[in-house]
């Protein structure tokens, strides 16, 4: 045990089953001298070798084609996208070839994809996107977005292990501002488990990866300047995501915030609100209302990106509008 | 002599089975030639022009019935269709429709192979129409980079759908593409099963050796529409007819006849063996039962125990 | 005015736009000698010559891109996929320079890709596909699901009057099975503006595309078989979509479901669904349902497929539980 | 000269911005001087080094410096930074970062010169290592089939970020591509603003005349990190070292002197010139007000209005 930044620990836990199982290797742009975009890969290449750590021609649909083809024939591919935003060029292959493969044809394809996403340092409109909703809407892909350190590398693990297709989803607002204990030896979280962020009675916040710290300050304003008390659930993985644990804690609370940093309009926050609606509506003491960034590109300059992510003054609002109803 | 007579075997199987299958007429010495000298262990791609591929990797001719009429005992079990099947035990990979996106498949599983040092070789195949799309750039660059052991086939059958080759690309060969990423491209004539079998036979020992890639181009026409539905108005009679001379299957009964003692009566032999063997296997794919839509849902997530097949391994 | 069949409806329309305005151009895999897969381009060539009705290579994201440039250079490019699953090919493209140019740079991007989508004839996992909830989530694009042969030549004309790029839905099932009366001259059906295909009091239905005709069967049944009176709203654009028209059915009926060819996680009917239960949560009657695709593939399989596409039987099960709600 | 004076005077502009600027740098010979060999009609897609492109069109500074300050005056007003802008007025299309997305866009360009007939080419830029995704090879394919007037200028600047070109591409040049879709391919000395000028001019003219596109490389050494957070550890000192007795500045300068009478006086006069203009510049960027959030969204969807821009003509 000892305590590590969110990055630190996503590093450690791949380096960790680089080491337990030789059938995971890395491929990626730069991942390899220069150990990567954002250096979660520092050092690995003297560690493991060229041909585990593998600097990839610029080539998505190269790199995650190829961790198809590997994993089907035994090994257990971790591919780095230098930034999430690239993903979309593997779009076709990941729909396409990797999600349907199991379905049609009953051959597995256990690979991993990490994407270092989110926003919040004036990245711009090509490097700060969450496109985790495109992908949950998918058969087949599983989408994995961890907020804390020792998520991150248990979830990691996990996403290894997992015989399907896992978009490893790191926010890079994390990396380095987030600390937290992380135990040294291997452990496995579970994919399609939500943890509680935080217990309350009143109101239940649903969200994911950075956000659950945007909620947890919103909860803590609430509980001291309104004596309303708020439960905040860190999905931790949206696709699968917990349905029981998010209806659990509505039931509890009856009124219920949906939180995302993505773009509102087809974000995953409506399949989670249409699916509480759907099964908990007569729970429900008021209707569920959803914060998200606006149906806009990412934009670079940072009052405008200020107002484009939600902030915990946007989740306070939002909170206290819940209360009053 | 027997490995020969069971190509051509083979090859009058193609001739014969009826419907959708046709889709490959006049490249069925190409495919052939190609999966016959795969080794036991190397793995492919095939496309929708290949099945004398997985005929010549080993499937029963009855599953491939069954997975045409959308059975449980097709490869597929009904949920995906024609050609679109595999069978992993064989180191068959199965297709999607989009073009060429089995290439980095392909390339990734030499990329095992390389990283493993195991002497295997993977097989990708893509026609003329689809080598103008990204993936088969970005697969053969990668090969070219890493020297990966993999054989790229450029099935070029002359049209894709009803475009002609100079609407798809500006080049003499494809096969001259391979300079460009490092490595040596063929031209083959495709409908002559042995040298087709001959060049393939060297590129993938070639790639086994830790020569690197080969880019095989076999050219061929193709005989008939893209698809059923199409009379291929838009090809030249003229071209039709030249290529029908060239028929793959007349040319090896005529070689088999010249230079293996074909009889007669052996072809009788051979042409009555397959008839009954696909008389059998229509029974019998006929005899498959439907899927069960009960199970629909239970292939979309893969389980740890799948990870136990001879691909994964 | 003549009746025609929906893919009539859109081939006139096409020659329409093509002869009035020589900025308009087609672009496509075998879209000229051949005209296209399904025939809506067939002798467009020998009218408009290989330049304005171009075959190009196997290559969709050549084929998006270059209508992406030439529509900056001032053209009116009409793209069409061979079949809409092979879009993805072109994901990159739209989602990150078609759709944010215009908000980046100002450069507006007026394309317009025609997507012959759907299932229902077994054509499998890649000849079957509804994509439109992927694109509906990416801020910048709009996407067009035309139900009728009327709708589909308005909406066409508007789609390529539209400075904006327009995804463009065309029902293969709809092609040649669906005939109605469509005026002969030029008219703009506006991109936004939802139509009621069926009057009713009790239940509203919100869908489009093919699913349209499954829903005013379904309510046929439920009128005669059990003297409720359903509604049935087509979205026919779901991109931008056309809120306060179904927000006005809910009110009346206060009860809904919500249906789409398109499987149910993340897609489109969850932000409807999400919407509604926000903005009319008092006017609720009943939990809305969704009726959908379940998640997966499509099958190719007849039965499978059966199983898989909504049917007639499954929109009255839903309708019948609402009723009794 | 005077055009060559101006030339150099914008090369020292180059030189002397601060900050991010530098990302250009090795570079500026080769943006400026096919940004120089471009028609007034002529559109492109420079890319992340190609300030030298923007400048030559005649961005004013002032407005790049506004652009990097994410201010309302920026060309894209404060939505996307750094060289993520153009000035459509100017014939120039905003870059994304995905590379090289722009490329076929750049084809699109072409296409619609052609089908109107007019004589304007499109330049499309792309660096040696966006060289291997697909999206080259679509829009080089389709623009050597269909013989599309435009320029294909590949940045070699020998790094792909920390990626050497042996592990991006195996053929010896990337121009050597230019024969498999069908046109040319010329190398260059990038670091010879006027070898470039020479070159790109050629190539932009043959295009006009309808001869087809080229492919230029033109060879250059990053001379810094591929950011300013990147030291080039990677880079073996010795490049560096060599590189910089080609810096592009000091060849142009030397030519200036020896063939153009650049004198002192002159150059005092433009370096002078250059630091007020940019003082000035800086002063009047800051003077730029930060974007509203309050029209946050106005600009995601486009109004008919919208298509009243040089571009759309
Ligand atoms: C990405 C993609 N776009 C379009 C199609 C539709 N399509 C199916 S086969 C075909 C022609 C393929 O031509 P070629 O690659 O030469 O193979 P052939 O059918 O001639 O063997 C097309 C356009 C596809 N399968 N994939
Ligand atoms: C599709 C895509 N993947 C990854 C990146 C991240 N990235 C930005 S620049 C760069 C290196 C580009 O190298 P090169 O094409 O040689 O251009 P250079 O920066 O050297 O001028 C990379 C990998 C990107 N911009 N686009
Ligand atoms: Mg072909
Ligand atoms: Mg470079």
């Amino acid at each position: 045990m000892a305590e590590k930044t969110y990055l630190q620990a996503i590093s450690d836990g791949l380096r960790q089953e680089l080491r337990r199982d030789e059938r995971v290797f890395v491929i990626g742009e730069d991942v390899g001298v220069y150990g990567g975009a954002f250096k979660v890969t520092l050092g690995f290449q003297e560690e493991f070798g060229p041909w585990r750590i593998i600097d990839s021609p610029l080539a998505e649909t190269a790199i995650v084609g190829a961790c198809t083809g590997a994993a089907m024939m035994g090994m257990r591919p971790v591919a780095e996208m230098q930034f999430a935003d690239f993903i979309s060029c593997a779009w076709d292959h990941l729909v396409t070839v990797a999600a349907k493969q199991r379905f049609r044809a009953g051959t597995p394809v256990p690979i991993v994809v990490r994407l270092p996403s989110g926003g919040g340092f004036s990245g711009g409109p090509f490097h700060s996107q969450n496109p985790e909703s495109s992908f949950a809407h998918i058969p087949g892909l599983k989408c994995v977005c961890p907020a804390t350190p020792e998520d991150a590398k248990g979830l990691l693990v996990a996403a290894i292990e997992d015989p399907n297709p896992v978009l490893f989803f790191e926010h890079k607002h994390l990396y380095r501002r987030i600390k937290g204990e992380v135990p040294d030896e291997r452990y496995v979280t579970p994919i399609g488990k939500a943890r509680t962020h935080r217990e309350g009675e009143d109101i239940s916040v649903i969200t994911w990866g950075a956000m659950v710290y945007t909620a947890d300050e919103a909860a803590k304003q609430l509980e001291e300047a309104d004596d309303v008390s708020v439960e905040v659930i860190d999905l931790r993985t949206v696709m699968p995501w917990d349905k029981e644990a998010v209806l659990a804690s509505v039931r509890k609370c009856s009124k219920v915030l949906v939180l995302h940093e993505d773009t509102r309009t087809g974000g995953f926050g409506g399949e989670i609100a249409a699916t509480i609606g759907e099964e908990a509506f007569e729970d429900l003491d008021a209707p569920i209302k959803r914060v998200c960034a606006p149906d806009c590109p990412v934009p670079f300059s940072p009052i405008l990106e200020k107002a484009y992510i939600p902030q915990v003054d946007d989740v306070v609002k939002g909170l206290r509008e819940l209360a009053a109803y | 002599t027997r490995a020969i007579e069971e190509r051509g075997h083979i090859l009058y199987k193609q001739g014969k089975i009826p419907g959708s299958f046709y889709t490959g007429r006049g490249n069925e010495g190409a495919a052939v030639g190609v999966a016959s000298a795969m080794g036991p262990d190397d793995v492919g791609t095939p496309l929708h022009r290949d099945m004398g591929v997985h005929v010549t990797r080993g499937v029963e001719p009855w599953r491939i019935l069954a997975q045409y009429m959308g059975r449980e005992d097709g490869p597929t079990r009904g949920r995906d269709g024609n050609v679109h099947m595999a069978d992993a035990r064989l180191g068959m990979i199965a297709m999607v429709s989009h073009l060429p996106a089995m290439l980095p498949v392909a390339v990734g599983c030499a990329l095992a192979f390389r990283i493993r040092e195991e002497k295997r070789v993977a097989v990708g195949w893509f026609g003329e129409g689809s080598a103008a799309r990204g993936d088969a750039h970005e697969a053969m660059n990668l090969a070219g980079v890493r020297q990966l052991p993999v054989v790229f086939v450029c099935g070029n059958n002359q049209w894709a759908y009803s475009t002609p080759t100079h609407l798809g690309y500006a080049v003499e060969h494809l096969a001259d593409r391979a300079a460009a990423y490092g490595f040596e491209g063929v031209v083959v004539d495709g409908t002559d099963v042995l040298a087709v079998y001959r060049e393939a036979k060297a590129a993938i020992e070639k790639a086994r050796e830790g020569g690197g890639p080969t880019l095989l181009e076999l050219k061929t026409l193709r005989m008939e529409g893209h698809a059923v539905h199409d009379d291929a108005f838009y090809v030249p009679k003229e071209l039709f007819e030249e290529w029908a001379k060239r028929d793959p299957i007349e040319r090896f009964r005529t070689w088999l006849r010249e230079n293996a003692e074909l009889t007669d009566e052996e072809e009788d032999g051979i042409s009555g063996r397959v008839k009954k063997l696909l008389n059998d296997a229509l029974a019998q794919a006929d005899e498959s039962p439907q899927p069960d839509p009960a199970t629909l849902l239970d292939g979309v997530w893969a389980t740890p125990e799948d990870l136990d097949t001879p691909h994964h391994k």
